[in-house]
């Protein structure tokens, strides 16, 4: 689809509106609908959508596999590592009221945030990820 | 720390998981899968003794009190089965290494994902068991599910992708199956914990939604555990996955759906319901008897030995859900028992397997001409293996053939006590043919055949003597194990 | 359902991503907006681009068939959907509010929720907290997928193996 | 009342068995995957119409509403769509192996081609 | 050294002999050296473990619990001292014979033999010593799996078919029947322990004494109860030594010493007396005698007509048991004594034949016995033993099985053990006879090779076949010390 200009321009368009609304659900996530799942998901389709767009050289210059193998772990360790944090903290595992020592509940808003974040990172990777996998096998 | 063991039993593989897929050559994440594979089985030896000492562990994650959060928890049932799968995990993990880096047709960069894969199965099968939630049990499920459909698609024969293809297939239906009696339990009741499941369940359990939750759990479970009828994916999946990978799925992932399958009649649905009301000793009992018979009958025509010990896999789950059905304490300590011994003689058979299939190429009878001589560590280690599956007296296989007789004979079952003894010498017959190929057949000319590496030796002789000491000790398999029975019976956990 | 009779497997997918989008909205009708909002863009989304890729790896075209042994799979269908209706009779009726699956767990969440967690959107802070550790099953498997194909036909292609060591 | 109040899990029973029917009787590889997809996603309606209360709104806390429909669902059907998902890509992954190994997708070949060589 | 440890001691002196055995793989002299001083030292400690038994004395020793309640228990008591005694003095002249045998004819996988005999001593060794019924059966099933590799030791195709049959039968009858009937009794009697007077009394009824009598003696195969004989002939193609293990001393005396164990300590003689549960099993065995004899005088082949008349000398013992008097009881007792020695005696000499001549068919043995004097002169003696002929051993416990017959009032099984002895002497001195009396064949030249080449056996041949009919000899002289120390099995 290199060839077809309005796509192209579109996409140009379309591109950074769909990853700030990923942001926005993303971080938004408390308030209203959406979360990192649903973050990372719309941040992988856009992402796919440039790839789609301008082609899976271009892509990966842009979002290199290595990068995406990090992210897809570091997601995971961020997750986890929020609940070993409550774990040292003295709480249970994922026990996010200890993380802020005066008021649990900010102490839940943070661990939440940080858990969305590290759902965010490893679902957008592993979107991207899988996309690469299927695309790159076809050439 | 101590009080936080539930929790990192199943966080410190999962943390490893991932780190394991960021390092970037297969031997350091080798170690890093080995080191936390043998972290989790001290956790699992040490739960075990808090268990046998203080009694079940309730460990409430987050924070959040039952029935809202996710409660883990560990009596004498599941700390047993923690220890199987864990130490299972640990030797099948230090015996991995040499097959993966020389024996599969994996590129380099990828090994590491392939210990991250095992790692991520591991977390899932020690998930399941810890915990005490009944939606966390279908997460857990899919991650191991997931997980060893990669791990056996990674075998050499391009009919490992069948294989798992139609693994993934048919366990994604049993999954769903879970998911739907799990959502129709959660409708009747409110809860997913399930401890208090059990609480509320006798209040509602004369509806037909209980009824229907209850079958499709049972046939869900059924899938995942290979019963007979359900069983056909399995001799595929385990006679075409790399040799570890077969070791390790044989010897864990059968016996953690069956411990699932256990919890839910069990603990769950309580024995009154699940006996009595549905009459589910009357299902099962037919289908395991059908099931061993068909099954080792099965066994002894195959040529591929890894098929073999696959559809010897099929007769022992047979064996299992036999002392299931006989709802006693014998029965169900039978049943227990075996899980732990059937661990460690599948385990045992596949590893010395590999072995063998690491020298000759191959797993086929024909091809194991003469090894006997050649390797004669390995093939000892799978006669000790085999002698165990017969259920020969001083090894770990007799321990719970005894108590399945003892548990039919006290429920005067005659013809079941005769027929286990019977499908016994069916498991003679089908040893015997790759004993006698081994090491009485003489070895093909010109071919030169060494005695395998110790680093696959030590894991391997490690099992096997495994099954001799728990053939002489059974303080460990028959003592937990009926504990674990008597609390099953005796209601909640 | 069309899917099941067509041959296309080019517009099986494509029936498949509007089902899910169909119920999609169904999940909104449903008040779930966020399931809807996550089944929308994975269901409609993501997975049909998956479906196309892996179709265009493969082929689109189903080889016909002819209708024999339908008669065992209908059976089994007929049977799991005989189970699945028998066990429906005593559902609770739909709607009601009076059914036990709001008036035990849920309250406190619906209740406590905002106070103990201090966010609004209840379903967050009972996927991120209360059963934060669903949430971290699922992120895992989510890696899992992500290393399985990855382990599939990840990474650097190698050459198509056709029946290398069959037997 | 009684049909009315089940008219919804009908609904998806009857979706959940065109789904189930497509996985057991397609010998398609790929339509088998999308019979799974159907299966799961039929189950998920399920979930979220049991949670669903006459009058309630989004569980999403403001002030004006006072019924909400039940959270609880909606978390476990977020992980289970994930987990379909993640089912569904490693499937394919498996199904584009098998196309390069086996040169087709079709179920009853490829079990031809094994056959073939186990003789 | 206490009794309790002498036990341990002698199970694992073979043990350890075969793990030295097996350490000494490149090193024959050593290997055969440990062979010969593990025999030896196993002979020291049965032999020291004989006066405390013959004193009344029952040592007993738990080696570990097995499964909870289960302890692996060995425990000494006359029958089993008795036994413990032949397989002790026995396996040093075996090893004796076995480095002759197996060097003169160039055996390959010669260490393998020698660690599964060792393993095969220590599970006879266990099985005389078991304390209850499960010890009894773990020790039962070692010996079977141990002597498996000695059968097929040859690795042919016949070996293999034989070995086959061999593991077939024996394991098949033991898990499905003898498993079956020890769980069994253990569900009704809720022990296994060996007790005089038995344990089941009282506790079974009616017809199923008879069933469970029926499984076990069926479920120990051992003891070549037909029909379930047919492993014995099979298995004639192992090599003489282990032929002579398996016929003289280790496995079929393990069978019907079980035998004798179950009867006299697990129901009891007085209880199978009252409840006449074993009248068919007498019947059974006195038929074993019958057609087993018959079926010797067919054969052609020495080992073959030796394997059949153990079959049918086997059933000797059982028909003392089933008799379920204490005559019979010494009497079957008696026999295993006896025949260990006559039978040995006889394979030894079918080796020593073998391994010079390579003759295996009694009709080429024509002349041999010239040639051979000490070889065929211990045959007769043998044969003359198990035949019953006074003053041999022999003689002895014919005579009580007699007393224990007419005890009983059995008449008709009196006359069965008369016929069956003239059928011996019909089987057995036709062979001595060949090799004294006829000539050789003036064609020997052409077939045999030179008959001037035809000596006598190595010395390590000659030497255990002529001890073991000096054996035969000395027993019918000391046969009531033997009866002293058995007598008190049957009290209660």
């Amino acid at each position: 689809m290199k060839h077809y200009t309005i796509p192209r321009v579109v996409t140009k368009l379309l591109l950074p509106l769909i990853l700030l609304f990923a942001l926005y659900v993303q971080f938004h996530g408390d308030y209203g609908p959406g979360g990192g799942f649903q973050a990372g998901v719309i941040f992988g389709a856009g992402f796919i959508l440039y790839a789609l767009i301008y082609g899976l050289d271009k892509a990966r210059r842009l979002m290199p596999p290595q990068v995406l193998r990090v992210g897809v772990s570091l997601g995971v360790l961020i997750y986890a590592g929020v609940g070993l944090l409550g774990l040292l903290l003295g709480g249970q595992y994922l026990d996010y009221n200890v993380l802020d020592s005066h008021d649990p509940a900010h102490g839940q808003h943070l661990g939440i945030l940080l858990v969305e974040l590290g759902v965010g990172i490893t679902v957008s990777s592993v979107m991207v990820t899988i996309f690469y996998a299927f695309a790159g096998r076809g050439r | 720390m101590i009080a936080h063991l539930p929790a990192l039993q199943v966080v410190i593989p999962l943390v490893s998981a991932p780190l394991c897929a960021l390092l970037p050559a297969g031997r350091p994440a080798w170690l890093a899968a080995m080191t936390a594979s043998w972290l989790a089985f001290l956790i699992a030896a040490l739960l075990l003794y808090q268990v046998l000492a203080h009694g079940p562990i309730s460990y409430l994650m987050g924070g959040w009190p039952v029935p809202w959060g996710i409660e883990y928890r560990v009596d004498a049932l599941n700390a047993y089965m923690l220890l199987i799968v864990a130490a299972i995990g640990a030797i099948v993990a230090s015996f991995g290494r040499t097959v993966v880096e020389q024996r599969l047709s994996l590129p380099v960069n990828k090994h590491p994902w392939f210990y991250t894969a095992y790692l991520l199965c591991l977390t899932g099968l020690l998930g399941i068991t810890v915990t005490g939630d009944a939606f966390n049990v279908f997460v857990f499920l899919e991650i191991s599910a997931l997980s060893s459909y990669a791990l056996i698609s990674v075998g050499r024969d391009r009919r490992a992708l069948v294989a798992a293809y139609q693994y993934l297939v048919m366990g994604t239906v049993g999954a769903t199956f879970i998911l739907i009696g799990i959502g129709l339990l959660y409708v009747m009741t409110g809860t997913l914990n399930m401890g208090d499941l059990a609480a509320r369940l006798p209040a509602v359990s004369g509806t037909r939604t209980v009824r229907a939750a209850f079958a499709f759990l049972t046939v869900g479970t059924a899938i995942k555990l290979a019963l007979f009828p359900l069983h056909l994916w399995l001799p595929n999946a385990y006679a075409y996955a790399p040799s570890p990978v077969a070791a390790f799925l044989a010897a864990t992932a059968t016996k953690v759906a069956i411990y699932v399958m256990l919890r839910f009649f069990f603990t769950v649905f309580g024995v009154q319901f699940s006996f009595e009301t549905m009459q589910l000793d009357k299902i099962l009992l037919p289908l395991s008897l059908v099931g061993i018979v068909s099954a080792s009958l099965v066994a002894i025509f195959q040529t591929n030995v890894k098929r073999m010990l696959a559809y010897s896999s099929v007769a022992q789950i047979g064996y299992m859900m036999l002392g299931v059905s006989l709802v006693s304490v014998a029965g169900l300590t039978a049943s227990i028992s075996h899980l732990f011994n059937h661990a460690l003689i599948k385990g045992s058979l596949f590893m010395a397997l590999g072995c063998v299939s690491y020298r000759v190429g191959a797993a086929r009878l024909e091809r194991m001409a003469g090894v006997g001589r050649s390797m004669p560590w390995t093939m000892g280690a799978f006669v000790i293996g085999g002698l165990s599956l017969i259920g020969v007296p001083l090894t770990a296989g007799f321990v719970s053939k005894w108590y399945l007789i003892v548990g039919a004979l006290e429920k005067g079952w005659w013809p079941v006590a005769v027929l286990v003894l019977a499908t016994s010498l069916l498991a003679v017959v089908y040893i015997w043919r790759v004993v006698e190929v081994a090491y009485f057949k003489p070895a093909p000319e010109g071919l030169k055949v060494r005695e395998a590496p110790l680093a696959l030796l030590i894991p391997t002789w490690a099992l096997a003597l495994a099954n001799l000491y728990f053939g002489l000790d059974t303080s460990l398999n028959a003592g937990v194990a009926r504990l674990a029975a008597q609390g099953l019976l005796g209601g909640a956990p | 359902m069309a899917a099941i009779r067509l041959r296309d497997l080019f517009a099986v997918v494509m029936l498949f991503g509007i089902y899910s989008f169909v119920s999609a909205s169904l999940f909104v009708v449903l008040d779930a907006v966020d399931v809807a909002f996550t089944e929308a863009s994975v269901g409609a989304g993501v997975s049909t681009v998956f479906m196309l890729g892996a179709l265009a790896l493969t082929t689109s075209k189903e080889k016909p068939k002819s209708a024999r042994k339908t008669l065992l799979p209908l059976l089994a269908v007929t049977i799991t959907g005989l189970a699945l209706v028998y066990g429906t009779w005593d559902i609770p009726a739909y709607g009601d509010p009076a059914n036990p699956i709001h008036h035990h767990v849920v309250q406190r969440f619906i209740e406590d929720s905002p106070r103990e967690i201090g966010i609004p959107n209840i379903v967050t802070s009972v996927l991120a907290s209360y059963r934060g550790y669903d949430t971290l099953g699922e992120t895992t498997v989510v890696f899992t997928a992500a290393i399985g194909v990855l382990l599939l036909i990840g990474g650097a292609r190698r050459p198509s193996s056709g029946r290398d060591n069959a037997g | 009342m009684q049909i009315l109040g089940h008219f919804n899990y009908w609904i998806f029973i009857i979706l959940m068995m065109c789904g189930f029917y497509m996985v057991i009787a397609s010998d398609n590889l790929i339509k088998k995957l999308v019979g799974l997809g159907i299966f799961q996603t039929s189950v998920f309606i399920l979930y979220i119409s049991m949670g669903k209360i006459t009058g309630g709104t989004a569980p999403i806390v403001i002030d004006k509403a006072v019924v909400y429909s039940n959270p609880l669902p909606h978390v476990l059907i977020l992980t289970a769509i994930v987990v379909g998902v993640a089912t569904t890509s490693l499937g394919l992954a498996l199904v584009v192996r098998i196309q390069e190994a086996y040169g087709t997708i079709e179920a009853d070949e490829i079990l031809a081609q094994d056959r073939d060589d186990s003789l | 050294m206490t009794p309790e440890s002498l036990i341990v001691l002698a199970l694992s002196i073979p043990l350890l002999g075969a793990l030295f055995i097996a350490l000494n793989d490149r090193r024959p002299d050593w290997r055969e050296g440990v062979t010969l001083l593990a025999s030896l030292l196993l002979l020291g400690a049965v032999l020291s473990l004989l006066p405390v038994v013959a004193a009344g004395a029952r040592p007993s020793v738990d080696l570990f619990e097995f499964v909870p309640g289960f302890p692996l228990r060995l425990t000494v008591e006359p029958l089993g001292m008795t036994f413990a005694c032949v397989a002790a003095l026995l396996w040093p002249l075996n090893s004796l014979y076995s480095i002759g045998y197996m060097r003169g004819n160039q055996e390959s996988h010669q260490t393998r033999f020698y660690v599964c005999f060792a393993v095969a001593i220590a599970g006879t060794v266990g099985i005389a010593f078991a304390g209850n019924l499960l010890t009894l059966f773990i020790f039962y099933e070692a010996l079977t799996l141990s002597t498996y590799p000695l059968v097929t030791h040859k690795g042919t195709e016949d070996a293999m078919r034989a070995g086959r049959l061999y593991l077939g039968i024996l394991i098949g009858t033991s898990i499905g029947f003898l498993l079956l009937a020890i769980v069994w009794t253990w569900a009704v009697a809720g022990t296994l322990e060996f007790a005089p007077g038995g344990i089941l009394a009282g506790k079974v009824e009616g017809p199923l004494v008879s069933v469970l009598l029926a499984l076990y003696m069926f479920g120990i195969g051992k003891a070549a109860l037909m029909p379930f004989h047919r492993w014995l002939p099979a298995a004639m193609v192992a090599p003489t030594p282990v032929s002579a293990l398996l016929h003289a001393v280790a496995v079929v005396k393990a069978g019907v010493f079980s035998v004798l164990k179950v009867i006299v300590y697990v129901f009891g003689i007085d209880f199978l007396r009252d409840t006449g549960a074993s009248v068919w099993l007498m019947w059974a065995a006195a038929l074993t005698v019958l057609l087993a004899s018959f079926v010797a005088l067919t054969q052609d082949n020495l080992k073959a007509r030796l394997a059949y008349s153990t079959v049918s000398q086997l059933g000797y013992v059982v028909l003392g048991a089933a008799l379920a008097t204490s005559m019979g009881v010494i009497g079957g007792s008696m026999q295993i004594v006896m025949h260990a020695l006559g039978k040995i005696t006889l394979f030894f000499c079918a080796g020593a034949i073998y391994t010079v001549t390579h003759k295996t068919e009694i009709n080429q043995l024509d002349g041999l016995g010239r040639v051979m004097p000490f070889t065929f002169g211990a045959f007769l003696i043998g044969a003359l033993s198990i035949i019953g002929l006074p003053p041999l051993g022999g003689s002895w416990s014919k005579w009580y099985l007699l007393a224990g017959a007419a005890d009983a009032g059995q008449w008709a099984l009196m006359g069965v053990l008369l016929l069956s002895s003239l059928l011996n002497v019909a089987y057995l001195l036709p062979v001595a006879a060949r090799g004294f009396f006829v000539a050789a064949p003036s064609d020997a030249l052409a077939v045999g090779g030179p008959p001037l080449a035809v000596r006598e056996a190595p010395l390590a041949c000659v030497i255990p076949l002529c001890l073991t009919a000096f054996g035969c000899l000395l027993l019918f002289f000391h046969a009531d010390s033997l009866y002293a120390l058995l007598a008190p099995i049957t009290d209660r």
